[in-house]
């Protein structure tokens, strides 16, 4: 019950979060819905994982464990598009042609 | 006994919700950022404080009482460092 | 020397807190490079601290805390009662340091009173929830207290 | 239920907050409380180790590097694309929903029993002296993953750092911090970090059998060491330092080291001498935390900035 109330979650998020990316023209606020997006992926993998509890487990491990992978490398993405954006930004601020 | 044990993490627990809703109420209610630190700062941590008290007689590993009190002394020290800030940047603003 | 073996003793005693007592031989070598971090960042200052006024300090902050929280409550909970904000400059005794802003901090957890920043002339504004009058006198006392706590006064 | 419909309510309410709030800042911060939601609903969802990096680095960190870039593209007219005409926001938000409803779909349809690993790895799992599963998938049954993954942190450090200015290159990473001599963030980055390294050291060692691990233990000593870094009582070094490199790269290195001596000696790449697993494990687990804590600092940090 718990993974599938998640799992439904997960999959609303997913929507709004691609909606955010694709609707907003804010270049922060893109990079935010792309994590929003993120969170409801996992959750939607979560909620698989949840449903493959056994051999004395809360979930199935693998999956568990690719998640958690998947956050990280989600976050180094992160880092490298808040990078990439401040740049553009102290490039219009120097050469505001 | 442990109804007495029970009776006391019930009544501790219930306390510290209320202060926890009480600091809520003040964020939305009080007029300036500061007064809203105040509601953060001292009804939220003394909520914490409840509850930990509260969790204590029911800790089940050997540590996990000291554990509960260490996490209330986190939150204390940053909370007592964050208040401040937050209110100094809020006043240059 | 002394004040590297103080925080190493805290810092192992933290360490068996959190862990219950597990893996102390690790727990030494943590807390011996914890304990090398706290010296670089935080050199020993010229106070030792009293363990009576210490413990006396830290017996009296559960009353001090459930006053600041009850106090907050009322103000927050009781439609007929509003808070009165207000700002009062106030001059500490401790010189400007680690020692001041740990007070400071500590003031912030007090009844009514929140530091919120430095004014021109060495003074510390002070943000009261409701009672402005007491706030400058109550802040000297708790200041005295904590001085004589962290050795200070002297 | 109850508790499950709540948390549920309050991450799409806060979800669609994010998406549709005016100002970056207030969508930072209702960012950051919409990752702390995601860890109440991976406990619950029984995931104990995603929930502590979800808080900690979804969080945690996230929360600090939006957090310093809200606030250093606040009033800057950064280049933006146009906004979407009406009729293209109704196909937008009709596709989405079909993304949604098929996803919808494919969890409510999910064949029952659900397909399932756990019997593999609780079979498996004695071979490798943890007692965390989801440890033992990181290390041992999935190593390679984690591998490429620590990989892409070291990348993600070098592609970070090649945005820097050219007159920046070389220099002191992230923008100038303002010395801070007093005050209550100093007083923080006083006391904060030993208590760090503590909780650190037992998250990380405490992972070979109960949710924790280098993730988790990287970004708390990632936090503690940016801490005093922002308040000025520590000197960051330059991005040109030699060590600094070697760091980020040693706990990689040293997996793959590990990995090809497996595959010398046992056959296979990574695959670990049987009553070495564990002892090797923890060597490289302690090896990757170092180097994943340098390269989470510096990826929030962020490169060398232009100086005022």
């Amino acid at each position: 019950m718990t993974a599938t109330v998640f799992g439904l979650v997960g999959a609303l998020l997913t929507g709004i979060g691609l909606f955010g990316l694709l609707a907003r023209p804010e270049p922060l606020l893109r990079i935010l819905a792309f994590n929003v997006l993120g969170g409801g992926i996992f959750l939607v993998f979560g909620a698989v994982a949840r449903r493959g509890a056994g051999a004395g487990f809360a979930g199935d491990p693998v999956p568990q464990a690719i998640i958690l992978t998947g956050i990280v490398v989600a976050f180094a993405a992160t880092t490298l598009a808040v990078a990439l954006l401040l740049r553009i930004a102290s490039d219009d601020e120097s050469d505001p042609s | 006994m442990s109804l007495l044990v029970d009776a006391f993490s019930l009544l501790a627990i219930l306390a510290g919700l209320v202060f926890f809703a009480a600091g809520t109420a003040g964020l939305l209610r009080f007029p300036d950022a500061s007064s809203r630190l105040h509601a953060l700062t001292k009804a939220d941590h003394l909520g914490l404080g409840l509850i930990v008290l509260g969790l204590l007689p029911r800790a089940e590993a050997v540590g996990g009482a000291p554990r509960l009190i260490a996490v209330w002394l986190l939150v204390l020290v940053s909370s007592a460092a964050a208040g401040p800030l937050l209110a100094r940047l809020a006043r240059r603003r | 020397m002394a004040a590297g073996a103080t925080r190493f003793a805290l810092l192992l005693l933290a360490w068996a807190a959190i862990t219950g007592g597990d893996d102390m031989m690790l727990g030494a070598v943590t807390a011996a490079a914890a304990a090398w971090c706290s010296l670089l960042l935080s050199p020993p200052g010229p106070y030792r601290p009293r363990p009576t006024a210490l413990a006396l300090l830290a017996l009296r902050f559960p009353w001090q805390a459930l006053r600041a929280g009850v106090d907050v409550a009322r103000v927050a909970l009781d439609p007929r009662r509003a808070p009165n904000p207000g700002e009062v400059a106030w001059t500490p005794r401790l010189p400007p340091g680690p020692a001041r802003d740990a007070f400071l901090a500590y003031a912030s957890l007090l009844p009514g009173t929140l530091p919120a920043g430095e004014a021109a002339d060495g003074a510390v504004i002070i943000h009261a929830l409701t009672n402005h009058a007491a706030v400058a006198a109550d802040m000297t006392a708790e200041e005295a207290r904590f001085a004589r706590a962290i050795g200070a006064d002297a | 239920m109850m508790a499950d419909g709540l948390i549920a309510a309050a991450i799409l309410g806060v979800a669609l907050a994010t998406i549709a709030s005016r100002g970056t800042f207030t969508a930072v911060a209702l960012f950051i409380a919409y990752g702390l939601l995601l860890s109440f609903a991976w406990v619950r969802l029984g995931a104990i180790d995603i929930a502590l990096t979800e808080a900690a680095i979804g969080a945690g960190l996230s929360g600090a590097l939006l957090l310093g870039a809200a606030s250093r593209v606040a009033g800057r007219g950064a280049a933006m694309d146009r906004r979407p005409g009406r009729a293209m926001t109704v196909a937008i938000a009709l596709g989405c929903a079909g993304v949604t409803a098929a996803l919808a779909a494919a969890i409510l349809l999910l064949p029952d029993p659900a397909p399932s690993l756990a019997p593999q790895v609780a079979a498996n799992i004695g071979a490798t002296g943890l007692g965390n599963p989801v440890a033992a998938v990181l290390m041992s049954f999935r190593g390679l993953d984690t591998l490429l993954e620590s990989a892409v942190l070291v990348l993600a450090v070098i592609a970070a750092w090649s945005l820097a200015p050219d007159d920046a290159w070389g220099g002191k990473p992230g923008p100038m911090q303002p010395v801070l001599a007093d005050g209550p963030l100093a007083l923080l980055a006083r006391l904060l970090p030993p208590l760090g390294i503590l909780v650190a050291v037992h998250v990380l060692w405490i992972g070979k059998d109960a949710p924790g691990g280098k993730f988790q233990a990287a970004a708390i000593l990632a936090a503690m060491w940016m801490l005093p870094w922002m308040a000025g009582r520590v000197v960051p070094p330059p991005i040109s330092a030699r060590w600094l490199r070697v760091a980020v790269a040693a706990g990689p290195a040293l997996f793959i080291a590990i990995g090809l001596a497996g595959w010398m000696t046992q056959g296979a790449f990574l695959a670990y001498p049987p009553g070495l697993a564990l002892p090797l494990i923890m060597v490289v687990e302690i090896a990757l935390t170092a180097s994943i804590a340098i390269a989470l600092a510096l990826l929030v940090i962020g490169p060398p900035g232009r100086r005022a």
